[in-house]
Order: structure tokens, then C-alpha cells, then sequence
């Protein structure tokens, strides 16, 4: 059991870990520009400088898909921040006075939030201000504030009855300081794995986006929306549709598997039980 | 039912998990109406033993040896041919009772279960459901019957347990440290029960006190082994075997009724005993004669060392 | 009754949905229509069925001739001919026009069609259109019923535009007690009524039993909607739709490539593909800049890649098709050099705001990277066609370049408007145009011809392709229209063999 | 439970009221004077005074909001601006079709996750229970609509056994109908049965755990017999608020598919009604489906409630 978990842990690791290397590479080197149309280029085969081939724009895939990890990366990192920074805090107030008005307000909103989807709030949005990247992620983000609190809640409210919570309430410490000596890295764990998971999410709705045309926008090479363009040629040329495929697949997989593999990892329950 | 003349005997019951041996050779035999206590730290195998003989020992860990209730084997024979003996010829009585019941089912049905899978009719089973909660002097059967296992304490769902295990009149009731997670004072209505209802009994235990009270006979389990049996009295008062005379020494310095001393030093964990006789790394007698196992020997009161307390 | 939890009910579902699906693949072959019906897939859904109030060539395509009928109509070849006139005469003055009207011809709603509903439908378009391009019959004086089967029309003063602006919605025919719901209840005098309209779907004409003229080969005809393309081109691979009518995805084209199964039209249509520039604000109110930015695109590729090279090239406001066509596509060789020496050596920041319509997204990345060569850096912004396209770019003009199709025929005239998004202002192209609209035939063509050279060298836009018509038709569909002549896709002699 | 239901009730009518005032709100951010828009180019300042007068946006925020949901409660939706036609009957028709696809697509999800998530995590220590587990994590990665551009070009446009998209209401062919389904709900049902199946299978592992079972087979049942007499039902206690979660999500998600297979449901006319400023519209379709999440989300409650009597 112990052997199979870290085989997820590392593969997730692993998966992650090379979209990472892929985006920050793409800002020094990339084959091609990734935006270059060139005519002469047009759908041509793998190989000699293309090894991936490129699109009926000319456009290199390999260097779409080293640019497009950048835009995976970033709609994954603004969404969850986004979501960590206002519903950890909440979460975390809701779960250290668990029976105040503020308390019941926060989840209150909380459940209302919650009511709008993603994929609505995106478009309410795009009809609002503009479809684009920085919209769409906005919207995931505020959608996923929910997930952050009730999972920073439910772990707060753990740590708070533990004796140490309770020793240093007992000494005087005010809560803002035991929030953030006690509570905090306690409940860390728990959100580390919740990021991991909604990084997935959020990579997947930016594709869905992209598919509708209200996520990035072009020509800022995204692997959703070069799904989109690809679809076209889905008879004619597949491999165009199967790299930015795999590269979702491949994304999503990995922090998923990392979110499982760190659950795992630092769930001491489940260890417990190991 | 159950054939009133069954004698559980127990030959060479060895549990392994993968490669480590958590129960050794163990032997031992139940007479029909005989109550039997099984002493030990934790980790010594007896919960092992006693869910080797109900076919319930966790996955990847197995049985081997022989154990039969009359004329049944309990052991090494795959789960669809024991798993009519259970609840019927023998049931057991788990010590922690407040996960032990389904939070989702009725205590009513909970008992009459057991009661309809060996082939008592519906309607009846739960009538009878009824009567048992009433046997294991639950006040307001009827009440108690229709409510969720979260409704009641801890004391009335262990009594519910043994409603369970005693609703087909089973030859052999084991129970596995049934009052340990009870407080003291039901701890003892708990007992009185326990002594009054069962047919044959294996109790399994930590406290000597508990042992005391409602035994006759007594097995003392060590590092996965029997290291001494015999009749309670005899075993109390005249311990053989160095394991139980440490025992019955530190217990004695603390008022009754407590949880049982640890003996000096600390118990192993599995796979790290030692080889030969397994108490020789915390006894104080060992010898190099030790390092060969001993034989559990003796008629009647029986133990395994090689030099035995007089 | 707890016995039954949800796992007994999820599993009766599944049994049940298996059980449906397996019996239903038995009979699977009924996916085609009836012989007597074809479905064609269509781009854009109307919003509401009302052409008098709405831009946008949605409804027109799937009304104009269909269901409304005009008192003239453009055939195939451009040229105006009879529909609910028999004949007309025209004044020496070429100021008054005479229709002698078709008799017998009733409303779909039964009530029979006068010169009375001539009179009704031109003063209604002074009176309660809300489209800009009504003001094309402003030329219109005054319209007079001679008898129930004569109309006549005088003109302000003489124009060739007022025949052919007859022959589009401008046109059609309303009956008086016809237009209390034009938004959902067309009532027209074509070979064509709606039949049912299932919104977010398909829009449904039937035959018209009372119809005057030859009657339609079909009983009906199923318009269907498709935002996707490739659920399009799928459609008609699977046999859900008969014909595409507008190819959305052209490198998709080579999957219909099978002529045992497939018919690839290409035809011409109005449509030019024009990269607006704000010519209204800088950096485009510049004369050097737009020419900069014509040279720097390479229409050739442009158009291969962007439009699987299906299509033409254009240098100017005037499809082929017209009269006073002149080729006009030398005008800005691609040359990149040049542009930059346009631009002075300067670097420009734009915002390309653009329909999110394929061939406008695909088109902008080219756009964008041809640009990019010469220093000027677009910054692409989609909006959703049409409400934020036309709220942002065609009604507030806050866009630097944008680009989108102008399909409407005929419409070079949209230059001369200096409140028209493009921003141009040149008093000599206003003149050349009313001149045209007044002359004699001869006089017109050459005065267009001037007028669109004025345009190309003003570089008052850039004409990147001419929008093909891409049709595409299972094998013995007849009748289809090869060119997008007019506003209006005819369904009047589509046939199924 | 009866005092809880009405609770939870209030609850419900609460946050829908509150939404509904968010929902107006927001779309009062939206950019456009309705009538403007409607109007077009060159409309004259009275024409627009006069329409705003008519579609009755000249009146203050507060009265227009109480004017909509007063309609809202008598399941008026008001008429379009753009369309000129009642908007009430258009999102009646549009939910049909989403339900339709939603609970059929979760149909199909549960199929597919309830025996192999159960399968998987009462073999997890075999290779076919591994592979399960592994197949489920690929299966989530996969965005429901490429899944569909998959299905559809294996069944309909090479296999030619299945539509490839379009949507026969059932009341017209019921053949056709289910035949046009069926792909559908299998790419929402496959992705979102990969997403369940793990659910599924860790709820089923914890009640594995559960010493319950050890005591069901202690009465005398295999292992087989004490999961689905006793486990199965403890498992569905997480994996219904999933599910909830799951049909919440769809209700919106579900418009790639409905694009992907052209079919016109609520998420598509959502769309529309962006694109075309149709602002009544488009605050209909909105508060239908928070609405709905927030009906979704009290039917998890209650169901919560009913599979667990500790909560009563």
C-alpha cells in the first residue's frame, strides 16, 4: 500500500514537475516562435526543426505546446490563489468561532457562492468584462473560494480542540497569533492537497473555456484552445488534436495524482489505518 | 440449533501475516459450558486467536492448524462453509462497541439478523429480537428495539452485542475485552452478564482481576504463544511460568481492579521476539538453556519455561 | 421499505437504460429525413424573425424570397428580374416607376396582395424600420397605388441603386394586417411559410399551399443551427443535415472529398473580408500608417492559411461579380521594407477587436503576426458576435483595426458615411458615388470604378479575401444556389432527387 | 425530521431570494441600456425614452426588481427585449432538454462507477482492481468535450450507428430521441463515472474498515453479504454528496457537451443570450440555474438526512 502511494506521489511529481520545467524553459528557448505564422510551413509533417510538426498556420506545435504550458500554469496559479487567499482566511475565521454571527454569515455566503458553477460565473463575467484569460480565471477562482473554506474550516475546527490549541489559548495568546503559529501550519497539509486538486479543475475548465471561446485568447498558445482550433483537422491531421490532448490528459493527471499522493502522505488518519 | 456436546479444540493454531508468525502452535480445548480466560499484553495474539477460530482475521494475515467445534472445522476451510457456524455455534463479542454496530440499521433488526440469515422466519426473528434485548436486561426492550445504535451509550450497545451473539443460542461465546471501553461501574453489570448468559465461554482479557471474576480456567498468551494454563485458582496463586508470575506481581502492588501492570521492560513488536523462549529477553532467570524453546508441558495447570517459580 | 435504498433504484435505472438503448440500435436506419424534406445547416440563428428591426443577415437569408417576397429579385447571374411585379416601365426622367403587379397572389395569412400593401410596406420603411441601410430608399419621393394592381413610385431624382435595393429586404413585401408580431409571425407572399421554430435549434418552412407561382419541389425545408462547425460538418457526414451552406471550417473541406457521396460547391458571394482601421484615431487617422499596413500583409498567405486558400483576392470594395469590378490587388504589393518605411521607423500598439467569428479569429492571428514584422503589435480582443462586436466597434468606433465580413451587396456606398465605423472621411468619394447613382449606366460603372480606386489608394481599409461560398450537399441535391448573390439563400428551387 | 425539513425549507427560500437579488444585481453591471441596444445606431433620444418606458428600465433598480421577481414567483420571466417573445416558456423547454441530459448522463455515470468502484476497492490488492483505480484517474484528465469529439467520431461519423448530434424531442420520435441521447450522456456520464468511480471506491474502502462489518459476518455473513447488506449503504452517504455536487456542476458544464452535440439546452441559451445582449434573458437562465443548484444542494441535505439517522 505504502509502495503503491509514493508510486503515485512521484508520478504525480514527476507530471507536475515537467510542465513546470516545459513552461519555465518556453521563456528562454523555444524552437520557434510559437505565434509565427508561416505560410510555407503550413500543416507540415514532423520533423527538421519541427518535431512535432505544425499547425495550418505554419506554427510550430512543440513550441505552442512549451508556451501553452506557461498559460496552463498561470490560469492554475491565479485561479487557486485566488481561491486560497480569500477562503482559507474566511474558512479559518468561520472555524475558530465556530457559533459567532460572523461565523454563520461567512458560510452562509459561503453556500451562495457556491450556487454559481464555474463555468456560469465565467460567463457572467465574459459578458461583463470582456471574455479572456484573466476573466475566466477570475471567475474559477471566485468559484473555488468555497472548496478552500469549508476544507480551512473543517480543519481549523479539528485543531482547535487539540491540547496545544488549547494550552496556548489557556496562556492569553490572542487568536489572529494562534491562527497563524497554530492553526495555519497545521491545516496547511490539508490545503496543499486541496490546491493540488483544484489546479486539475482549473486546468480542465480553462479548456472547456477555451472550447466556447471565452478562455484565452488567441494567438497566446493554450492547449485548450488548440484543441479547439485543431477540431477542423481532427480527420485529416490528428496529431494536431492529440498533442494538446495528451498535454491536458497528462497536466490534469499529475496533480491529481499528486493531491491523492499527498493525501496520503500527510493524512495521519489514513496512515493510522496503513 | 447448536449440539449442546460441542467441544472447541484448538491444535497447533498458527496466524501469520505474510512471513511473520504473530500466533504459534497454539492448543487448547473448551468443554461445553467451561469458561475460559485469555490473558496477555497487547500484542501477544490473543485477539488473533480468537478471530482465527471466528474466520475473521484481516486481510493477508492467515491460519493454519486445526480448530474444531465438534465435529466442524473452523480453520483453514474457506469462508462459505464456516460462515453458517458463525452467530450460531459460535459468536463473539468485540470491545469496542461503539463502531461495532451498523449506524444506519435499527437495533431491532440488527438482532433479528442474525437471527433470519440462520433461518429463524422474519416475524419471528424479531420478536425474539425483543425478548434477547430483554435477556441482556436492557429496561424497555421494545423502546431500545427501535432506536439507532447512536441513541444508546456504550454500555447498552455492548448488551446489544451480546443479544446478537447469544440470539441463536450459540455453543461458544467469545468476547474480546468486551467491558474495556465501558466505564467502571457498568464495566461490572457487564461481567455479572457475561458469568450468567454464556454457554461456553473464551474471554479474552488484559485485566487479572476481570480474569478472576468470571473464569474457571485460564490461558496465558506471550509473544504469540500459550505460555501457561490451568485452572484459575492454581494459576493465580502458584504462577510456573516467570511471564505470569511478573504479572501477577505487579498487579498485586496496585489496588484491584486496574488495568494490567506492564512487566518489566516492554513487549516486542512482532517479528522481534526473540528465539527460543520468547519472555527470555525480559526475564530475569533466563539462561542460555532458554535459547531452545520449551515445550508447554503439565496435566491440568501446564506451562512452557525452563525454569519454572516454584 | 429502507431495504430499497438508492443502490436498488440507480440499478433499475441502469437495467432500464440499457435495456432502451439495446432495443433501440435494432432500428436504427431511420436517420434520414423524408423524401419530400431537406435540412440544411445554417451559421447563425435569428434572434426573432423581424428583418425590419434587426441587422444581421440571419433573417433575410432564411425569409427574403422564402417567405417575403419582393417586387423583384436578383437571379444567379446579378441581373434584377420580375417576382411580384410582372413588369415595370421607367420614365424618360428615370424618376418614376411603374409596377404592373402580379395578380392572384395572396398573403400567406389569405389575404390577397394590392398595390395597397405596396404603398403599406415602402412607407412603413421611412416610418418603422430601424436599420441604417433604410436610408437607401430615402431617394424615394412618394409611392401611389394607381389601381389594386398598379403601383407607382417616384424617385427624388434619378438613381440606378433604387431597382437594385428593391431586390433586397428593403423590398419585401408586408401585408397591412401582417406585421402585428413580424419578430414570430412572418406573413409573406412566398413559396414558403414557417412552419414551427424550435429556438436554439432548427426553424422549419413549409411549402405554401395557396402559393402563386411554380410550387416549391419540397414540403419542406429544415433550416438547422450550428454554432460549432465541426458539429456541422458532422451533421451532414452522418446524414443529419442534406446541406451545409456555408463551410465554416474549409481545411475540413477534403472529408466531403468523396464525389459518390458529396457535392463541393465554391461560388462567389458579396462578401469582402475587410481589416477595418479606425481611420477616426491614431495611429490610423494617418494615411501612411494604413498603407503601411497594407503592404505588410501577405494576402496570398494570409488567405491559404487562414481560409485553406478558398476564396479570392480583392484590393478593393467590389466583388468580381459587380459591373465595375477593376482588379485591383497590385495596388500594395506585399512588402514588408516598405511598410516600415511608411511607418518611420515608429512602433505602434493597436487593439484588433474582432468578431469571434472563425474566419475573423483565424484571419487576426495572421494579421497579428504580419504586423508584428513591421513594428506594429495588435493586441487581439474577441467579442462576442454580434451584440459586443456591434456595441464596441460598429456603433461606439472604439477599436483601432477589427475585421469582419461585409456581406451585403452593393455596398461600397457604407465608405461614404463618415459616422460608419471606419471613421473615413473624403468628400470626393461622396461625390463619386451620388454621380454614379444619378448617371446613366455608363457613367456608373465608370464613376465606381473611380471610387473604388480612390478607396485602395486612400487605403481607407485593407480588403484581405473574398468570402467564398462554400456549399456542400449530399449527392443529388439540386438547385442550390453556387453564388451568394443577393441577402437571401433561395430555396425556391432546391429539389432532392 | 419534520422541523428540520422545514428549516432547510426556509433555508432554501432564503438563499434563493438572496440569489435573486444577486443575480439582478450583477446583471445591472452588465454594459447597455437595453433599449439603445434594441433600438440600434441612429435612434432618436425619444425613441429610445419611449422604449425604455416600454420594457419599463426608466423605473429605479429597486422597482424593477421587485417587478421581476413578483413575475419570478409566478413563473413569469418577463418577454425579451431582443426576441420579442416571453422568456418563461423558452427556459421550460431548455431545462427539459439539460435535465434530460444531466440526470441521463449521471445515469450513466453511476452505472459505470457504483459496480466498478465497488469492484475496485473490494479487489483492491488485484491487478483488475489496480487497473480500475488507474483507468478512473486517466478518465477524469480527459475534458468531457474532447470525450465527445471521440465519441462522436467513432459512432457516428466512422460506425454511422448514431446520430452525431442535433436533439428530437420525445414526444416527436422517442426512438430518435434516445438514439440522439446516447452519445451525449455517454461523454458526460463516462468523465463524470471516472471522477465518481473514485469516489465510490474510497467510500467503499472506508466502510471496509468499519468493525460493523466485521460484526455482520460474525452473525454469519460472508464477506460479499455484510458489503452490500451493511456497507453499501454507509458507502452512499459520501458518494450522495458527490453526486450532488456533481449535478450542481453539470447543470452549467453540461453546455460543452450541448455544443459539442448541438443540442439546445439551458447552458446554450445562456449563451445566446450573452451574445445577442438579450440582459432579461440572460438573468433568467441565471437564476433558473442557481436556483437549481440551490434546489440540488437542499435534496442532498434531505437525502442526508433520510440515509443517516444520526443526523435526525
Amino acid at each position: 500500500m505504502r509502495g503503491r502511494t509514493n508510486a503515485g506521489l512521484v508520478a504525480g511529481g514527476a507530471l507536475v514537475g515537467l510542465v513546470v520545467l516545459t513552461a519555465v524553459a518556453s521563456f528562454f528557448w523555444t524552437p520557434h516562435d510559437p505565434t509565427l505564422v508561416d505560410a510555407a510551413q503550413k500543416l507540415r509533417e514532423p520533423g527538421g526543426g519541427y518535431p512535432l510538426g505544425a499547425d495550418k498556420f505554419g506554427r510550430d506545435t512543440f513550441s505552442q505546446l512549451m508556451v501553452g504550458a506557461r498559460t496552463t500554469l498561470y490560469v492554475g496559479v491565479v485561479a487557486v490563489g485566488i481561491a486560497a487567499v480569500l477562503g482559507v482566511p474566511l474558512g479559518m475565521i468561520a472555524g475558530m468561532t465556530p457559533r459567532g454571527w460572523l461565523s454563520e454569515l461567512i458560510m452562509r455566503v459561503n453556500d451562495l457562492v457556491f450556487a454559481f458553477p464555474a463555468l456560469l460565473l465565467a460567463v457572467m463575467f465574459g459578458a461583463v468584462y470582456g471574455a479572456g484569460t484573466l476573466t475566466a480565471m477570475i471567475a474559477i477562482g471566485v468559484a473555488t473560494v468555497p472548496a478552500f473554506a469549508r476544507v480551512a474550516r473543517a480543519a481549523t475546527l479539528q485543531v482547535m480542540v487539540t491540547d496545544y490549541v488549547l494550552a496556548a489559548r489557556a496562556a492569553g495568546r490572542r487568536r489572529p497569533a494562534i491562527a497563524v503559529r497554530h492553526v495555519l501550519p497545521n491545516i496547511g497539509s490539508m490545503l496543499i492537497v486541496q490546491a493540488s486538486v483544484s489546479f486539475a479543475i482549473a486546468i480542465l475548465a480553462e479548456a472547456a473555456l477555451s472550447f466556447l471561446g471565452f478562455g484565452t485568447r488567441p494567438p497566446t498558445p493554450s492547449w485548450g484552445r488548440m484543441l479547439q482550433e485543431s477540431q477542423e483537422l481532427l480527420f485529416s491531421t490528428p496529431r494536431l488534436a492529440l498533442w494538446p490532448g495528451l498535454a491536458i490528459a497528462l497536466a490534469v493527471l499529475g496533480f491529481n495524482l499528486l493531491g491523492d499522493g499527498l493525501r496520503d502522505y500527510l493524512d495521519p488518519k489514513l496512515r493510522r489505518i496503513r | 440449533m447448536s449440539d449442546p456436546v460441542s467441544t472447541l479444540r484448538v491444535e497447533g493454531l498458527t496466524v501469520r501475516a505474510e512471513s511473520l508468525e504473530l500466533v504459534r502452535e497454539v492448543s487448547f480445548t473448551i468443554a461445553p459450558g467451561e469458561r475460559v480466560g485469555l490473558i496477555g499484553e497487547s500484542g501477544s495474539g490473543k485477539s488473533l486467536t480468537a478471530l482465527s477460530l471466528m474466520g475473521l482475521l484481516p486481510e493477508a494475515v492467515t491460519a493454519s492448524g486445526t480448530a474444531r467445534l465438534g465435529d466442524r472445522d473452523l480453520v483453514g476451510v474457506p469462508e462459505n462453509r464456516v460462515k453458517d457456524l458463525r452467530g450460531r455455534d459460535v459468536s463473539m463479542v468485540f470491545q469496542e462497541p461503539m463502531t461495532a454496530l451498523n449506524p444506519l440499521m435499527r437495533v431491532g433488526a440488527q438482532v433479528a439478523e442474525v437471527m433470519t440469515l440462520h433461518g429463524t422466519p422474519r416475524h419471528e426473528a424479531r420478536e425474539r429480537a425483543v425478548a434477547m434485548l430483554e435477556r441482556v436486561r436492557l429496561p424497555e426492550p421494545g423502546q431500545v428495539a427501535r432506536a439507532y445504535p447512536h441513541q444508546l451509550s456504550g454500555g447498552q450497545r455492548q448488551r446489544v452485542m451480546l443479544a446478537i451473539a447469544l440470539a441463536n443460542g450459540p455453543g461458544l461465546l467469545i468476547c474480546d475485552e468486551p467491558t474495556t471501553a465501558l466505564d467502571v461501574t457498568v464495566q461490572k453489570q457487564m461481567l455479572e452478564l457475561i458469568a450468567e448468559v454464556a454457554p461456553a465461554l473464551l474471554f479474552i482479557t488484559h485485566d487479572l482481576a476481570v480474569v478472576a471474576s468470571v473464569c474457571e480456567r485460564v490461558l496465558v498468551m506471550y509473544g504469540g504463544r500459550v505460555v501457561e494454563s490451568g485452572p484459575i485458582r492454581e494459576v493465580f496463586t502458584r504462577p510456573r511460568h516467570r511471564y505470569t508470575e511478573g504479572l501477577l506481581a505487579a498487579s498485586k502492588l496496585t489496588p484491584r481492579g486496574t488495568r494490567l501492570p506492564t512487566v518489566q521492560g516492554s513487549v516486542p513488536s512482532a517479528g522481534q521476539f526473540p528465539d527460543g523462549c520468547v519472555f527470555r529477553n525480559r526475564c530475569p532467570h533466563a539462561t542460555p538453556t532458554c535459547e531452545t524453546a520449551p515445550a508447554l508441558t503439565g496435566d491440568g495447570h501446564a506451562f512452557a519455561c525452563w525454569h519454572p517459580a516454584d | 421499505m429502507r431495504r430499497i435504498g438508492i443502490w436498488i433504484a440507480v440499478g433499475g435505472l441502469l437495467l432500464a437504460t440499457a435495456a432502451c438503448g439495446g432495443g433501440d440500435s435494432g432500428g436504427s436506419a431511420s436517420g434520414t429525413p423524408k423524401a419530400q424534406s431537406l435540412a440544411v445547416g445554417f451559421v447563425a440563428e435569428p434572434a426573432n424573425l423581424d428583418f425590419t428591426s434587426t441587422e444581421g443577415a440571419a433573417i433575410p437569408q432564411a425569409l427574403l424570397v422564402n417567405v417575403y417576397e419582393g417586387l423583384v429579385k436578383l437571379d444567379q447571374a446579378g441581373e434584377i428580374v420580375p417576382l411580384l411585379a410582372e413588369k415595370w416601365e421607367v420614365s424618360d426622367d428615370r424618376k418614376t416607376y411603374t409596377f404592373k403587379l402580379r395578380e392572384n397572389v395572396k398573403f400567406s395569412s389569405g389575404a390577397p396582395f394590392t398595390a395597397d400593401d405596396v404603398v403599406f410596406s415602402l412607407d412603413r420603411v421611412k416610418s418603422d424600420w430601424k436599420l441604417k441601410i433604410k436610408s437607401q430608399l430615402d431617394v424615394v419621393d412618394k409611392v401611389e397605388k394607381k389601381d389594386d394592381s398598379t403601383a407607382v413610385i417616384t424617385l427624388k431624382q434619378p438613381s440606378n441603386g433604387f431597382l437594385y435595393s428593391m431586390a433586397t429586404r428593403l423590398g419585401a413585401m408586408f401585408s397591412r394586417t401582417g406585421v402585428s408580431d413580424l419578430a414570430n409571425k412572418p406573413v409573406g407572399t412566398g413559396p414558403y411559410v414557417l412552419g414551427s421554430w424550435r429556438r436554439g435549434d432548427s426553424i422549419q418552412l413549409d411549402a405554401n399551399p395557396s402559393y402563386w407561382g411554380t410550387k416549391p419541389p419540397l414540403s419542406s425545408i429544415t433550416l438547422k443551427y450550428f454554432k460549432d462547425a465541426t458539429a456541422m460538418n458532422n451533421a451532414l457526414l452522418t446524414g443529419g443535415i442534406d446541406v451545409i451552406s456555408s463551410v465554416q471550417a474549409p481545411e475540413s473541406l477534403q472529408q466531403f472529398a468523396d464525389p459518390n457521396r458529396f457535392e463541393v460547391i465554391e461560388g462567389t458571394t458579396n462578401g469582402e473580408v475587410v481589416l477595418s482601421m479606425n481611420n477616426g484615431r491614431p495611429p490610423f487617422n494617418d494615411k501612411k500608417a494604413r498603407q503601411a499596413v497594407r503592404h505588410a500583409i501577405d494576402h496570398k498567405a494570409l488567405l491559404d492559411t487562414a481560409w485553406a486558400g478558398r476564396g479570392g483576392l480583392i484590393g478593393s470594395m467590389v466583388p468580381p461579380t459587380d459591373p465595375w469590378y477593376e482588379d485591383r490587388t497590385g495596388d500594395y504589393p506585399y512588402d514588408p521594407a516598405k511598410a516600415k518605411q511608411l511607418l518611420g521607423g515608429k512602433t505602434y500598439n493597436v487593439k484588433m477587436r474582432i468578431p469571434n467569428l472563425p474566419y475573423a479569429v483565424a484571419s487576426a492571428q495572421v494579421v497579428k503576426s504580419q504586423l508584428a514584422q513591421v513594428g506594429i503589435t495588435a493586441e487581439i480582443e474577441p467579442l462576442e458576435f454580434p451584440a459586443r462586436w456591434l456595441d464596441q466597434v460598429f456603433t461606439k468606433g472604439d477599436y483601432d483595426l477589427s475585421i469582419i465580413n461585409h456581406v451585403e451587396p452593393r455596398d461600397m456606398g457604407i465608405f461614404a458615411d463618415k459616422s460608419y465605423y471606419f471613421g473615413y472621411d473624403n468628400p470626393e468619394f461622396g461625390k463619386l458615388l451620388a454621380s454614379a447613382d444619378q448617371g446613366t449606366e455608363q457613367e456608373q460603372t465608370d464613376d465606381l470604378k473611380q471610387a473604388a480606386k480612390l478607396l485602395s489608394d486612400d487605403a481607407a481599409a485593407d480588403w484581405l479575401f473574398l468570402f467564398p461560398n462554400l456549399i456542400v450537399a449530399k449527392k443529388g441535391v439540386t438547385g442550390l444556389p453556387e453564388n451568394a448573390i443577393s441577402e437571401s439563400f433561395d430555396f425556391t428551387a432546391l429539389a432532392k432527387q | 425530521m419534520t422541523l428540520y425539513l422545514l428549516k432547510r425549507l426556509a433555508v432554501l427560500l432564503a438563499s434563493t431570494a438572496v440569489a435573486a437579488v444577486v443575480v439582478f444585481a450583477f446583471m445591472a453591471l452588465l454594459p447597455g441600456d437595453p433599449a439603445e441596444i434594441a433600438l440600434g445606431v441612429n435612434a432618436t433620444p425619444e425613441a429610445v425614452a419611449a422604449l425604455r418606458q416600454q420594457f419599463g428600465t426608466d423605473r429605479p433598480p429597486v422597482a424593477q426588481f421587485l417587478d421581476w421577481s413578483g413575475g419570478l414567483l409566478q413563473g413569469d420571466f418577463g418577454t425579451s427585449y431582443v426576441t420579442s417573445s416571453p422568456i418563461g416558456p423558452q427556459i421550460g423547454d431548455r431545462l427539459g432538454v439539460t435535465a434530460v441530459l444531466v440526470l441521463g448522463g449521471m445515469a450513466v455515470a453511476l452505472a459505470v462507477a457504483v459496480p466498478l468502484g465497488t469492484y475496485a476497492a473490494v479487489r483492491h490488492r488485484d491487478p483488475l482492481g489496480a487497473a480500475i483505480s488507474a483507468v478512473s484517474q486517466v478518465g477524469i484528465a480527459i475534458p468531457a468535450f474532447l470525450a465527445g469529439i471521440l465519441l462522436v467520431f467513432v459512432f457516428a461519423v466512422q460506425a454511422q450507428v448514431l446520430p452525431s448530434g442535433g436533439y428530437v424531442p420525445f414526444a416527436e420520435d422517442p426512438g430518435e430521441w434516445l438514439r440522439g441521447l446516447l452519445l451525449p450522456w455517454a461523454s458526460l456520464g463516462l468523465v463524470q463515472g471516472a471522477v465518481l468511480t473514485r469516489y465510490v471506491r474510497s467510500a467503499v474502502l472506508d466502510v471496509m474498515r468499519e468493525d460493523y462489518l466485521r460484526t455482520a459476518r460474525a452473525k454469519g455473513r460472508g464477506s460479499t453479504g455484510a458489503l452490500w447488506r451493511h456497507g453499501l449503504r454507509n458507502a452512499s452517504v459520501p458518494v450522495v454528496t458527490v453526486l450532488g455536487l456533481q449535478l450542481a456542476t453539470l447543470l452549467i458544464g453540461a453546455v460543452v457537451v450541448e455544443r459539442v452535440f448541438v443540442i439546445p439546452g439551458l447552458g446554450d441559451l445562456l449563451l445566446n443570450g450573452v451574445a445577442g445582449r438579450d440582459l432579461l434573458l440572460v438573468q433568467g437562465v441565471v437564476m433558473v440555474l442557481v436556483a437549481a443548484v440551490l434546489v440540488i444542494n437542499f435534496v442532498v441535505d434531505v437525502a442526508y438526512h433520510l440515509l443517516d439517522p444520526r443526523l435526525r
